[in-house]
């Protein structure tokens, strides 16, 4: 028998409690959707995220879930991805979260090619904080802590997914529920580690980057892009305006899942064919190695 | 005088394979059944900068310490005399490069020593093996130590050693080795080892270091993740792990930094893997956030940090005992943890796994704190017993009623709460650094983070007297007593004992769990106690600053920090003349 | 009975304006020459979840704390009746919302107060300002509180704080004040305030927050870089700093992370400025291995830790005293550091002052330990003296002799080697993180290691005495002692002032420098004391662990440690409780 | 008067101490010309580092030195540079603390853009701890900590580079002294940000990066290349074979302390001119703000 999972099967007792309008809200929503869509039992998936509005969200799903600390969702869940790769990991946090503090994990993430997703919801804001400038906010943006000048010109998050050759890289608005829902859909099917990029407007803090200055400038990527070319998806990825949506970059690379058993293989080989399996005897054979 | 050790030094030039040659004897004698404890020794960068020296003693008895002065000295080169010959004993044996040395510098070394030429450079040019002093050096050892037979032992361990570079090079070392042999039993006569009994066990020892020890006592154990970043002197515990680890089905993953290693192998916990991480006093810092979270989301972790000197990067290469306070303070907030320490490279092992116990029946994080000295110091080891080593298991979760909500930190008598993990049906939650209810959910009443606070310290009210792992040794009903931890250990129980020869009392209480410490065994310790005093190697008196607040003392009493912070070990004498000097004082 | 203190309490739903009315009432009170003191009260967040309660004392006698229970309370909804009205004072008068608020729920508050009925709903709407309740409040209490004339400095606060908002909005809320200022005179007759008596100064005082206060201190004491990333409750340190700190023509800069945060301000102290960073437990914890090398390389630096509840991401909206063992013993190896906590709002001030002193005269990290009670609480601070605030130079190098090497790091009697800057010729060294010689190059010699370990920490043999930053309190003769620090100190003082009252003696003592611990004057303090008592906000006892191991004990002493770990402050009563049942026991 | 100061002046009385053949050497010669040749006072110059054998670089040099810790040595130098902006800041390290644990600072101190010069020294191996994989080694290379397969595909250091869109990014190699020493040159002239991915090999513990093997891959970049184009700099930091040398990439934007001088202007403008420049008086003004 075949059991079907509705989206709100996937709900927590704990209820969301972003402010109302938040855009954080749609990509929860889209997250149940895509799940039910795939028809994961509850108890296989974790969710597992950082410190922000954003990263609040494992409380509000009921399966497993891991808030862990600022910045640190990405190697968490390589941990638990090659400790129990029966799992399926979803990773969600901020871009505070994911582009400041935890920016050189996405990099080395991409590297290992993990089988996960990794969800960021961009307010272009440090929401949690009550409304600091981050990684991805316009220079125009004065917020207490820059209320002069920025500093800091804003990173361009798809283009340096791109940099990392990171598998699968994808952009998302929460103003388009439809459209995300199938991006993470399609980011949870990609084989190895798929990144999703979503303008995720925070409505309390950030005057500049709301959902009417987002859904001006957002064009679906064109039809005729090849995923497969990465010069390519540079070339739109550099475009400022219109910032595209869709599917930029999959490919198809070893997970590290691959790896790891290959790993085990060939160290396996090392070994005589009557101790391989025996616990007990492997180890004593390591023993011996110190005779 | 009849000794039952022998300590032999072996001093050479970078690339004359003193340490190489001190590994195969190290081996040889181990597997002869003979207990041995080694040491290496770098001379200040400053004075003859690449230069080594490898000490090794061997006994029948366990060997507590490299020794303090040798009976043997094979010194491979002329200016290495200069360094090292002051650590002959008197009436020791220095066999010195006849063919190389100038006879001023052998008679300047103005030293109650016998000095025996040996043409290792002559030797080693004639058989075509100019590399090979150092087996020539062995050779000559096997020919004049007759109480036991290393030879075939000796050319078992250069097969396993030189195998992999080739017959050529394999030959050439044996050639070598047979060599000395020969010279030692055709040419020197004038050397008397009788009053040396070394009487081997039947059963040969393992050998290994420090770190291969807790390497192995993690396999053991169970532990089936490692996540790590290199830094020297840990980086052996993960290359030992990384070859063997896989075979178990386990996982090792290097990380691009502390931080993601630990946070990596807090995941692999969660998702239900035994799994540890190694690292010294510069990682254990980045790991601090971490730490915290573990504790606060009771998740079983091991980290071991092999200590170095510090503060900073400090003396990468050096041992310090400096991390401790680290250890068990150096995360923000009350954070529940255990920290514990091994003496020497055996007690890595058993301390290992015990680590690894603790951690699991408790859900927190165990810092394991080794050092550099016997993380990479070769000693012998008794052949473990593997299948009477116990796998505590986590207290999981088990589904039974589904009306029942899952409470994953719910508060129990022990503090300890089931856990689940991910792909149990029922059993799903949050782990999280935020402090929070039983379900797991946010909360900051102040009621739910006293209670909860409560429970996560529980678990260390029982874990304190856990694994009995608070040891004594000596005597008694001595006044004077020792505390001291780690690798300090060893040089004061062999202190205690040169004393008691003299008819000098003393007791030492070495806690293996530092944190928590176990109180009571303390206030008995010090019961009748008029001085305590606290060997470590550390500036500000780690151990003592953490034992000193658990006294109860109905009298008063004398506390002497004994604080060595030059980076170098205790010496047996060292410890020996403190008590003398006390006793005397009375 | 007369008594020279009013304590008001302002409480409402999340959007009512309670935080802002008493904000506006702080101020007033402060310019009006009163001392204040403040605190926001939010409930446990199950029950009544965004509710706040504003709380404040005012006084020409300093307020030490926010007082216990009120006089007055406006209470701006009916829901909120039922979670705070308890901590009216028997007596004192409730202003609830009579338009709003059913009768039974009044009536059902059993309490021995004065229930006064105010229709805040009702005159808000007349006058067209809903959301201007919180107003109609402070006119209410301005109408009956005669002793002072808040009138014309409540105004011009309104005016300060809205101005920004348009004219509409300010005119509106000067309405709703003089509404209630109205209200109060012509309808509410059955108040009698007469037995509080404010004398106000007459130079007004200031108000602001321990943050902004610890923002101010660093601008003040010379600092001019600073780096940091937002994190609660320290956030506001950075907010203020990076609006101000420009126009002296320093720099501010928003970090990635805490790392390179603290990394750039060493970057910066090293080429010249006085700088500093400010966060919160997770922060400090990331920031232990750079701590560890300003303690190395001797670069001068503060770090402000505004603590929060812990462990791990904890109760980031919480206070705790938790961070101090973190702060103390944080890093790997010995590392060399000060660690200085201020006791209340004016206090930031002023050991920030010290704090960058210390830093710049000793070369070393110091840690200050603020926390969200006295870093987001307002209170009154008394005008500073702009031009009497010392600034202590860094020993700078001056080269004179061009053939003498520049040793920066000098072996010297206090430990202090004078440092030169980028720009400087004749000064070019190498910091490091590395042991190292005089002249900064590395080195691992034993006798180096050993002597640059003693140089390093001789500078705190001078620190803890500096600053005469020990303060005692209370009655020399008492036996029952208390040993506080940081945001414990204020209630202890009361209490002790409280018991004093009844014949009840104690004498506390309260080190601003924690680290090191000034060992002759705690020995001193407890000398002819029975009893000490550590009052502190965390549950490990962290000042008694590091208090006690600097005893030096003639006699038995009996210990209590006095731990809070629900994130709760002390109150005056329960230090007044503990020394009436000590001094009963006898 | 002007001083001229030979390479050699730039030596300190700490030699290096290097294996025989190490790459680093040429890096170090490289900056001693560059130095010279720019003329630099000794005093002016500040050389920072993180740790490695790369990164010990500052005690051969008689300038000012900051060996700092592992991976951040980037955010040491943009507070130096910021305090002290009339110093010239020369960041020098290895692949590992550059790109491993200091991955992270390249992409924020490029957002910051201050006017200094970053050096890797990229042997594709971490050299002090005795030979590990570094995120820049090949696949195929096994160290002790990956004696079987690699989970990490290498990473691009160029192509990051440009992913951060830092201001001038180059690549040499310690085989070509001579356009290193330009390169270095070129880098300290530009204003801003400037990033010189050297590859350098170590003879003692990498077996697959070798001078030979970088040198039979090695191109000069085309010489039509305009390195104002950064897609068409994507398209040649993408290639494997060749790898180029040279200067793939070079724009002008404002630099840290452009952006705090106008920072502090701004600020300046809030307060009246009667205080300004005046220490006391403005620390009065911020004081009366909480009257
Ligand atoms: C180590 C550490 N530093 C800082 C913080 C404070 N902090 C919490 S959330 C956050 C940023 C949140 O921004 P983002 O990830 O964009 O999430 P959002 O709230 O905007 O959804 C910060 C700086 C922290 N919790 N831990
Ligand atoms: C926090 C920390 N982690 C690890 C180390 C150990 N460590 C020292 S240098 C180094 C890597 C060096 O590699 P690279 O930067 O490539 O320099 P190279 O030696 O190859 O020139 C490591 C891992 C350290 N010193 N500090
Ligand atoms: S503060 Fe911003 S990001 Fe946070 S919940 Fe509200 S709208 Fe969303
Ligand atoms: S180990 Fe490698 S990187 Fe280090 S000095 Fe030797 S050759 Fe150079
Ligand atoms: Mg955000
Ligand atoms: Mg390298």
């Amino acid at each position: 028998m075949i059991v079907e999972y509705k989206p709100d099967d996937y709900k927590n007792h704990v209820k969301p409690s972003w402010c109302p309008g938040c855009g954080h809200y749609s990509v929860f929503n889209a997250m149940l959707k895509a799940f039910s869509a795939l028809g994961i039992p509850p108890e296989e998936l974790v969710v597992a995220s950082g410190i922000g509005c954003s990263s609040r969200i494992p409380y509000f799903i009921k399966t497993y879930g891991f808030h862990s600390v600022h910045g640190r969702a990405l190697p968490l869940s390589i941990g638990i991805k090659s400790a129990n790769p029966k799992v399926r990991v979803v990773v969600a946090g901020g871009d505070g979260d994911g582009f400041s503090i935890g920016g050189n994990h996405i990099l080395h993430t991409s590297r290992k090619n993990p089988d996960m997703t990794y969800i960021v919801m961009d307010n272009a804001i440090y929401g949690l904080t009550k409304g600091q400038a981050s990684p991805t906010s316009p220079i125009q943006l004065h917020t207490k802590v820059n209320p002069y000048e920025s500093l800091d010109e804003k990173l361009n998050p798809v283009l340096i997914a791109l940099g990392n050759d990171t598998s699968f890289i994808a952009r998302g608005f929460s103003g388009n529920l439809k459209e995300l829902t199938q991006l993470v859909i399609d980011g949870m099917e990609h084989r190895g580690f798929s990144f999703i990029h979503v303008m995720s407007p925070c409505v309390q803090y950030n005057t500049e980057v709301t959902y009417e200055s987002i859904k001006k400038n957002l064009q679906p990527l064109p039809e005729n892009h090849n995923v497969t070319d990465r010069a390519a998806a540079v070339y739109l990825a550099l475009q400022k305006a219109p910032m595209y949506t869709g599917t930029f970059y999959n490919v198809n690379k070893p997970t590290l899942t691959d790896k790891l058993n290959e790993v085990r293989d060939v160290a396996m080989l090392q070994e005589s064919p009557e101790v391989q399996e025996k616990e007990m005897k492997l180890l004593e054979c390591m023993m011996n190695k110190f005779r | 005088m009849s000794q039952n050790n022998l300590v032999v030094q072996i001093a050479g030039a970078s690339g004359e394979g003193a340490i190489s040659a001190g590994d195969v004897l190290a081996a040889a004698a181990a597997r002869c059944g003979l207990n041995v404890t080694t040491d290496k020794i770098y001379p200040a960068e400053v004075r003859g900068s690449g230069s080594t020296m490898y000490q090794l003693r061997m006994s029948s008895e366990p060997t507590w310490t490299p020794g303090e002065e040798s009976d043997l000295m094979f010194a491979l080169n002329e200016q290495i005399l200069d360094i090292f010959c002051d650590s002959i004993k008197e009436g020791g044996y220095l066999f010195y490069d006849y063919s190389e040395t100038s006879i001023e510098s052998v008679n300047q070394l103005n030293l109650k020593i016998n000095k025996i030429p040996v043409p290792f450079t002559r030797l080693s040019k004639e058989i075509d093996a100019a590399k090979a002093k150092n087996m020539i050096a062995l050779g000559v050892f096997t020919g004049i130590v007759k109480q036991v037979d290393f030879e075939s032992q000796i050319i078992k361990d250069i097969e396993t050693k030189f195998k992999h570079k080739g017959d050529s090079v394999l030959n050439t070392n044996i050639t070598a080795f047979e060599a000395g042999i020969n010279y030692a039993k055709e040419t020197i006569k004038n050397v008397n080892l009788s009053q040396i009994i070394l009487t081997p066990s039947t059963d040969g020892k393992l050998v290994m270091t420090g770190n291969e020890a807790v390497a192995f006592g993690a396999l053991v154990a169970g532990c089936r993740f490692y996540a790590g970043y290199p830094i020297t002197p840990a980086t052996d515990v993960m290359e030992w792990i990384a070859a063997e680890m896989p075979k178990l089905g386990g996982s090792v993953i290097l990380a691009e930094d502390e931080i993601a290693a630990i946070i990596m192998t807090i995941g692999a916990s969660y998702a239900g893997l035994r799994s540890f991480t190694a690292t010294s006093g510069p990682g254990l810092s980045l790991m601090s956030e971490a730490i915290g979270l573990a504790g606060m989301a009771e998740i079983p972790l091991v980290i071991v940090d092999v200590q170095r000197g510090g503060p900073s990067t400090g003396l990468p290469t050096k041992p310090e005992q400096g991390d401790l306070s680290q250890a068990v303070f150096g995360t923000h907030g009350d954070t529940p943890k255990i920290v514990i320490a091994p003496t020497n490279v055996e007690d890595c092992f058993y301390q290992t796994v015990n680590a690894f116990n603790l951690a699991e029946k408790y859900q927190l994080p165990v810092i394991l704190l080794s050092d550099q000295s016997i993380g990479q110091r070769r000693e012998s080891v008794n052949p473990i017993n593997l299948k009477s080593i116990e796998r505590l298991e986590r207290e999981w979760y088990k589904p039974i009623d589904k009306t029942v909500p899952y409470l994953r930190y719910g508060i129990t008598p022990t503090g300890v709460s089931p856990m689940s993990y991910p792909g149990l049906a029922g059993g799903t939650y949050v782990a999280t650094g935020l402090e929070h209810n039983e379900l797991s959910a946010p909360s900051y009443h102040p009621k739910v983070h006293a209670a909860m606070t409560e429970k996560r310290f529980r678990k260390l009210q029982y874990a304190k007297y856990d694994f009995h792992s608070c040891k004594k040794y000596g005597d008694p009903t001595a006044r004077i007593g020792f505390i001291t931890w780690g690798s300090s250990t060893m040089p004061v129980l062999e202190g205690i004992k040169l004393a008691e020869k003299e008819g000098y009392k003393a007791e030492v209480m070495y806690p293996k769990i530092l944190y928590p410490m176990p109180d009571s065994w303390i206030n008995e310790f010090i019961a009748n106690k008029d001085i305590i005093i606290f060997p470590e190697r550390n500036f500000v008196g780690q151990i003592a600053n953490i034992v000193i607040p658990k006294f109860t003392l109905e009298k008063a009493i004398t506390i002497i920090r004994m604080n060595k912070y030059d980076s170098q070990n205790f010496t047996p004498t060292e410890i020996y003349n403190k008590i003398k000097e006390l006793c005397e004082e009375e």
